[in-house]
């Protein structure tokens, strides 16, 4: 969707981090959703990097 | 173009989602189970030795040597055990499944379940009802009788009515029971009902005596789980072939002997990978606690392996209880599932989803990705040989089982050369 | 921005400010989980210090934090572990190595600034809208006192055992505070503290509806009246060894200004004549608080009625003034 | 028969401890039940229902007991206790609510038509999802900083050729479709398009377009450093070309600090083939190249808006450098503001948690005075160069070096209290100040500076002197914290409050020229 298709649209938001930022979105009736955000593998580096090979496949 | 990946788990989704387990008969352990023998005593999870297996697996064991006739008390049942004359084996390794001890014997009867599609077959025996029973551990004089009487009454009659039906399509069942509010783990009630309902005119027929017949319906009608010993095997016929699809990253074994936690993933065959077996968060009954309560047991879990079971939870709202929730929360957990599996399922559709498939088909890479561990809803035996049950729960195999897979496909792909 | 690392970490979300001010001053302080429910967990510190981490749908309270941790994840804590502030606004549980970050909260303060513009007493339809509200409720706190304060049933017909052991001793209390006579309120006080059922007792969150009122009331109306304010000490002091720990907290707050984010907003409202957001304030009290909210709502009642006849009076005694 | 037992640790709030106590008191054979904390007076209690037993002489108020009076044939202590764990076992409370996905992936799949990804993860895992963003055709704005410039790059070319917006990294201000995103106000809707590389510079012209009547169609961010020769001007190169095409829009407004010399040839070039006009403030950078484009330069954030307005009208256009207010009211607030200092009060202390805000006052103020600060207009004009407090002070307090280990001031008001704290004092005559409000700020910054100054007011009151204390608020009346009540509020404080940022830095200067002639 180009830039000036999303000014047509209503605004349909994914929160990912500070969850103030979707209350507040919520607060003005934005449809929006907010991702329970954890980085990959819970942050374990050994896990994140064999899933990122293989995801590199 | 699809990574080999990708192609891999399409072919293992192919077989789960068009697997077709059928019942198609009984027979008696030594008879048909692939390496039964007198001396071998399978068992539910992972291979273990004597000396590790805890309370209630131990007491089913003493209970089925005592069946056998090879020995005549605990003591010598103990000792027996003990002494190495006795071989141990999980019922996986023989196409077949058992709940809680699933502690399965030469001499008993047997549900021969066949996946037409794919024509393996899978073995479980029949459900012995609540109570004191040889799967949470206890052996009385009152389990062997019972068990003998399953031997002696109950299955010739269920074997003839069975011949005189013919095959039973169990994914129809399954199915149809999804939409009655059973998830087929905890929950059997519909599905026993319908399975009665199905056979009933074919045991009628049977040339068993008119007292026999009603001591099989009463049986019956008084055994809600007397399902879960048939969608135990049709899951296990349906994951079987899972398990021979190279590369596939998609788990088709998850299993617990009471000690420990197993799983085995596609492409890595016929490993186990296992972890510390939990202790469940469940609603005790009255006068139990988690102090009372055994590590997780049992090869119950194949059916959440297969996508029902706790992935379904939402279409059993009436279980929710078992974990102090609310329908909201069996939707929740559902809904969690989709997150760690590839697919929803095209057959068991669930109503309070709008119809959504229930999740099936968990990557190992999407489950360390997320850090969601499959929902699994189960019994808690008491951790003393003998007591039984003593509550129902959740419970998640442990994170390390699926690291550890992992871990070891990313070296089988790197062993083959498959990675850059 | 700094936004930070996020291994095994939860955010808080918002930090009460008398919160802030003390781990601004400290290098490290060692919390012990003291309880635990299902929205919010209260740690206890070598120094007897209570504070109160919550999930994102429970008040903000005085020595509290808000944290993003949705309700289905259990809290990380079991009672008595114990909990680690590190010197750079982050909490650490060793025993689990989770993280609570307060970088990016929001600070909160836990009292209320003056309104703007005349400050006025409580309303008739304020008073009437709380009663109404405790009549149609019948909590099973000491709130079910309000049925037959003026008569209005017999205290037989009440269920709560705690409510009809504690009548009396309650119409006492507000006699003595009615009369202005400190002394006589502080004799009352000591049969009140810690009464009722729950962690914080029903009688606890009673009495800190007077202690919240009189406070402010004195101090927006600028007066600086001594021995109103060694009465209100005077309740904490008791409050120390009568009460729950937790309930010791609230009390200490309140005589300091500070309380729960909702407890705050019916006192503003009924500053304000906002008689909207009173509604909302109320819901909101009862909700969070149940019976508690229920007692503080009773307790408000009482206070803020006294208020207003003291105010009627003082009227009085102006008017004649005026014409002399 | 009468029992007691007691537990430590045990903790419930009263509705549940009701609630179970009913419900004990209705199994057969009990007469009385009651549990609660041991206070003295919850033992009193039991004591006058004859219910005390020596189980509960050591109970001290922080244990919980449970007291019963029964008829032990038909009930024992312990059916009693099992119930009561049975019931608080049973209250474990629902954990219903809306659904939180973990991932990106599957945050798609729950929120059918998403369009646009809102990023505030920390930096090192950031990028990563925002890509995925893109790449799943999501138009992505990101709050998250400690991005690498090779990231960002990456990101923005991605964005560019997929026709996507990627506002950010550390992108702070955006209105998408009348959706305030992250640090906005609560502007009208109407058809001026801006296009900011900072994040308060933005938001002052949006409150300042809304003030004056107009509103905004759409307010693009591109985070800080996208006018760097690295990143190429990429976004606000996007965000103009879609302006240019969006009918809503008949004004564009750019903002950003001076870019880097290729960048704006970019820029400039494609301002002059716009069939629209175009505003631009390169605060403090150079008028010429901006006027040979055929667009417009301004003096000020306040004078980008009053422009951008005049050219929707159709009015004239002119630099504005004066007040709202008539001469002679601005000439008596200033020598009424004068007359309340003794002589050896001589300097400024400005304190803002508005970057571009504080921008905007140095770079007016430094060229009359020697005004130090951590963003000086010259190196010798360094904080560090002024030892103590003899001097002009200009800070902006959101910036790394007074954040690290605390929120931003805008979020936390804190850092600025202690700056009054320390760096007001009795040579200190004039205080200037910025109030951000909107969503994503505090939700009282008005009040905060209220208390500040009265505070400081009380401190030099002590020494028999005054303080003038100059301010403005960047917000709206729509905005959460409402701007009538917070200008009143820092007027309760005798704060004088001015229109704009502008407005209130050109006051400063004229209190500070009366003061030094």
């Amino acid at each position: 969707m180009s830039v000036n298709e999303l000014f047509k649209k209503e605004l349909k938001v994914i929160n990912m981090g500070l969850e103030s930022f979707y209350e507040e979105l919520r607060s003005q009736d934005v449809e929006t959703i907010h991702v329970d955000w954890k980085p990959a593998a819970g942050g374990d580096k050994k896990m994140a990097s064999l899933l990122g090979r293989l995801k590199g496949l | 173009m699809a990574n080999f990946i990708e192609t891999a788990n399409k072919k293992a989704l192919e077989i789960m989602q068009n697997a077709q387990p059928t019942l198609v008969g009984m027979g008696v352990a030594k008879d048909v189970v692939p390496g039964m023998h007198k001396k071998l005593i399978m068992h539910a999870g992972p291979p273990i030795t004597w000396d590790k297996m805890s309370g209630p697996l131990r007491g089913a064991v003493i209970g089925g040597l005592i069946y056998e006739g090879l020995a005549t008390t605990p003591e010598e049942a103990e000792k027996l055990a003990a002494s190495g004359e006795i071989e141990f084996d999980p019922c996986h390794h023989h196409q077949a499944v058992g709940p809680m001890a699933g502690v399965v014997t030469a001499s008993m009867p047997v549900f021969i379940v066949e996946n037409k599609t794919q024509g393996n077959f899978a073995y479980c025996t029949m459900n012995e009802g609540l109570g004191n029973v040889l799967r949470f551990g206890a052996y009385g004089d009152d389990v062997i009788k019972h068990l003998k009487w399953m031997e002696k009454t109950l299955y010739p009659v269920m074997k003839q009515a069975l011949e005189i039906y013919g095959p039973i399509d169990l994914k129809t069942m399954i199915a149809q029971a999804a939409q009655m509010g059973d998830e087929v783990h905890n929950r059997n009630k519909a599905a026993t009902s319908l399975f009665i309902r199905e056979i009933a005119s074919s045991i009628v027929k049977t040339d068993a005596s008119k007292e026999d017949q009603v001591a099989v319906f009463d049986f019956l009608n008084s055994n809600d789980h007397f399902f879960l010993n048939l969608s135990m095997p049709a899951s296990k016929s349906a994951m079987d072939p899972v398990g021979k699809v190279k590369h596939s990253t998609i788990v088709y074994t998850m299993a617990r002997n009471g000690t420990e936690f197993g799983i085995r993933v596609a492409a890595l065959g016929d490993r186990w990978f296992t972890g510390p077996a939990a202790i469940i968060d469940g609603l005790y009954f009255p006068g139990y606690s988690t102090d009372d309560a055994n590590p997780d047991i049992g090869d119950s879990c194949i059916t959440e392996t297969y996508g029902i079971g706790g992935f379904a939870m939402a279409t059993a709202p009436a279980i929710v209880q078992f974990v102090g929730g609310t329908p909201q929360d069996a939707v929740n957990y559902t809904t969690s599932m989709y997150e760690i599996t590839l697919e929803e399922s095209t057959i068991y559709k669930m109503p309070p989803m709008n119809f959504r498939g229930t999740p099936t088909g968990i990557d190992i890479r999407l489950v360390v990705e997320t850090q969601i561990l499959p929902v699994i809803n189960t019994g808690i035996a008491s951790k003393h040989a003998g007591v039984g049950q003593v509550g129902a729960g959740i419970v998640n195999p442990p994170m390390n089982c699926f690291t550890d897979a992992l871990e070891a496909y990313v070296e089988l792909l790197e062993s083959e050369g498959m990675l850059g | 921005m700094m936004i930070g690392s996020f291994d095994r970490t939860i955010h808080a979300v918002q930090m009460s400010q008398d919160l802030h001010d003390l781990l601004l001053h400290h290098e490290n302080i060692v919390f012990r989980v003291h309880s635990i429910f299902r929205g919010s967990v209260n740690l206890l510190s070598h120094a007897e210090e209570l504070m109160t981490i919550a999930r994102t749908d429970v008040d903000m309270m005085p020595m509290g934090i808000k944290v993003d941790l949705p309700a289905h994840i259990a809290w990380p804590f079991e009672v008595d572990d114990s909990v680690v502030y590190n010197g750079q606004l982050e909490f650490v549980i060793p025993k689990n190595e989770i993280r609570i970050r307060l970088r990016n909260a929001r600070v909160w303060r836990p009292t209320l600034s003056a309104p703007s513009g005349e400050i006025a007493c409580a309303s008739e339809e304020a008073l009437s809208m709380i009663k109404k509200t405790l009549l149609e409720l019948d909590s099973g706190g000491v709130s079910s006192v309000i049925r037959f304060i003026n008569g209005d049933a017999r205290e037989s017909s009440c269920t709560s055992i705690y409510a009809r052991f504690i009548s009396g001793d309650i119409c006492s209390f507000i006699d003595a505070v009615e009369a202005k006579d400190w002394e006589r309120s502080l004799y009352q006080t000591e049969l009140l503290v810690g009464f009722g059922p729950g962690l914080t007792p029903s009688c606890d969150d009673f009495l800190a509806a007077f202690i919240l009122s009189l406070h402010y009331r004195n101090q927006w109306n600028h007066r600086d009246d001594q021995t109103l304010l060694s009465f209100l000490e005077g309740i904490v002091e008791l409050a120390n060894s009568r009460t729950t720990i937790v309930s010791y907290s609230m009390l200490r707050h309140a005589s300091a200004g500070k309380a729960s984010d909702s407890y705050l907003k019916i006192l503003e409202a009924l500053a304000t004549h906002n008689l909207p957001e009173l509604r909302r304030a109320i819901d909101r009290v009862l909700e969070f608080g149940a019976t508690s909210g229920a007692d503080f709502l009773f307790g408000i009642w009482c206070v803020q009625t006294i208020i207003s006849r003291w105010a009627r009076q003082e009227e009085c005694i102006l008017k004649k003034e005026d014409r002399i | 028969m009468i029992q007691s037992i007691v537990r430590k640790n045990a903790y419930y709030d009263s509705v549940t401890l009701m609630l179970i106590s009913r419900e004990m008191k209705s199994m057969e054979g009990v007469e009385e039940v009651l549990v609660g904390m041991g206070t003295e007076l919850n033992l009193d209690l039991v004591r006058n229902l004859n219910m005390f037993d020596a189980n509960l002489e050591d109970v001290t108020p922080n244990d919980l007991f449970i007291a019963a009076k029964f008829n032990e044939e038909l009930v024992t202590m312990e059916q009693l206790v099992n119930s009561f764990d049975e019931q608080i076992n049973r209250k474990k409370e629902a954990s219903a609510g809306d659904y939180r996905p973990p991932t990106l992936r599957s945050a798609i799949d729950h929120l059918g038509g998403a369009n646009l990804v809102q990023i505030s993860i920390p930096g090192q895992y950031a990028a990563e999802e925002a890509e995925a963003a893109l790449k799943a055709g999501l138009h992505v704005m990101m709050f998250s900083d400690n991005v690498s410039i090779k990231d960002e790059l990456r990101l923005k070319q991605l964005a560019v050729e997929k026709g996507l917006l990627m506002m950010g990294p550390d992108c702070g201000t955006a209105i998408i479709n009348g959706v305030p995103l992250c640090f906005a106000n609560v502007v009208s809707k109407g058809r001026i398009g801006l296009v900011g590389a900072s994040g308060t510079g933005t938001q002052e012209i949006t409150v300042r377009i809304d003030q004056l009547g107009e509103g905004l169609s759409q307010v693009i961010g591109t985070g800080g450093r996208d006018l760097r020769e690295e990143i190429g001007g990429l976004m606000m190169i996007q965000g103009i070309e879609a302006l240019l095409k969006d009918p809503e829009t008949d004004v564009i407004v750019l903002v950003s600090k001076p870019p880097h010399p290729t960048v704006e040839k970019k820029i400039v070039d494609l301002v002059k083939q716009a069939n629209k006009p175009v505003v631009i403030d390169f605060i403090g950078g150079d008028a010429a190249s901006i006027i040979a484009a055929g667009a417009t330069p301004c003096v000020s954030l306040e004078d980008a808006a009053r422009k951008a307005v005049a050219l929707l009208r159709g009015e004239k256009v002119e630099d504005f450098d004066g007040f709202d207010a008539p001469e002679e009211e601005i000439e008596k607030l200033v020598s009424n503001a004068f007359s309340t200092l003794s002589a050896d009060q001589k300097y400024l202390r400005a304190l803002y948690t508005g970057g571009t805000l504080a921008d905007e006052a140095i770079k007016y103020l430094g060229e009359n005075y020697p005004i130090y600060s951590n963003i000086p207009l010259t190196p010798d004009r360094a904080l560090a160069n002024l030892g103590g407090l003899e001097g002009h002070i200009c800070l902006d307090l959101g910036e790394d070096e007074f954040t690290r280990g605390r929120p931003h001031p805008m979020i936390d008001p804190l850092t600025r209290t202690e700056f009054f704290k320390t760096h007001v004092d009795g040579s200190t005559a004039v205080v200037l100040v910025d109030v951000v409000i909107g969503y994503g700020s505090h939700e009282n910054p008005a009040g905060a500076v209220a208390d500040s100054v009265r505070d400081a007011r009380a401190r030099l009151k002590e020494e028999g002197k005054n303080l003038v204390v100059v301010a403005s608020v960047t917000g709206t009346d729509k905005d959460p914290q409402d701007l009538r009540q917070s200008i009143a509020s820092l007027e309760q404080a005798g704060v004088i409050v001015m229109p704009s940022n502008a407005q209130a830095v050109r006051l400063v200067d004229l209190i500070m020229e009366k003061m030094s002639a």
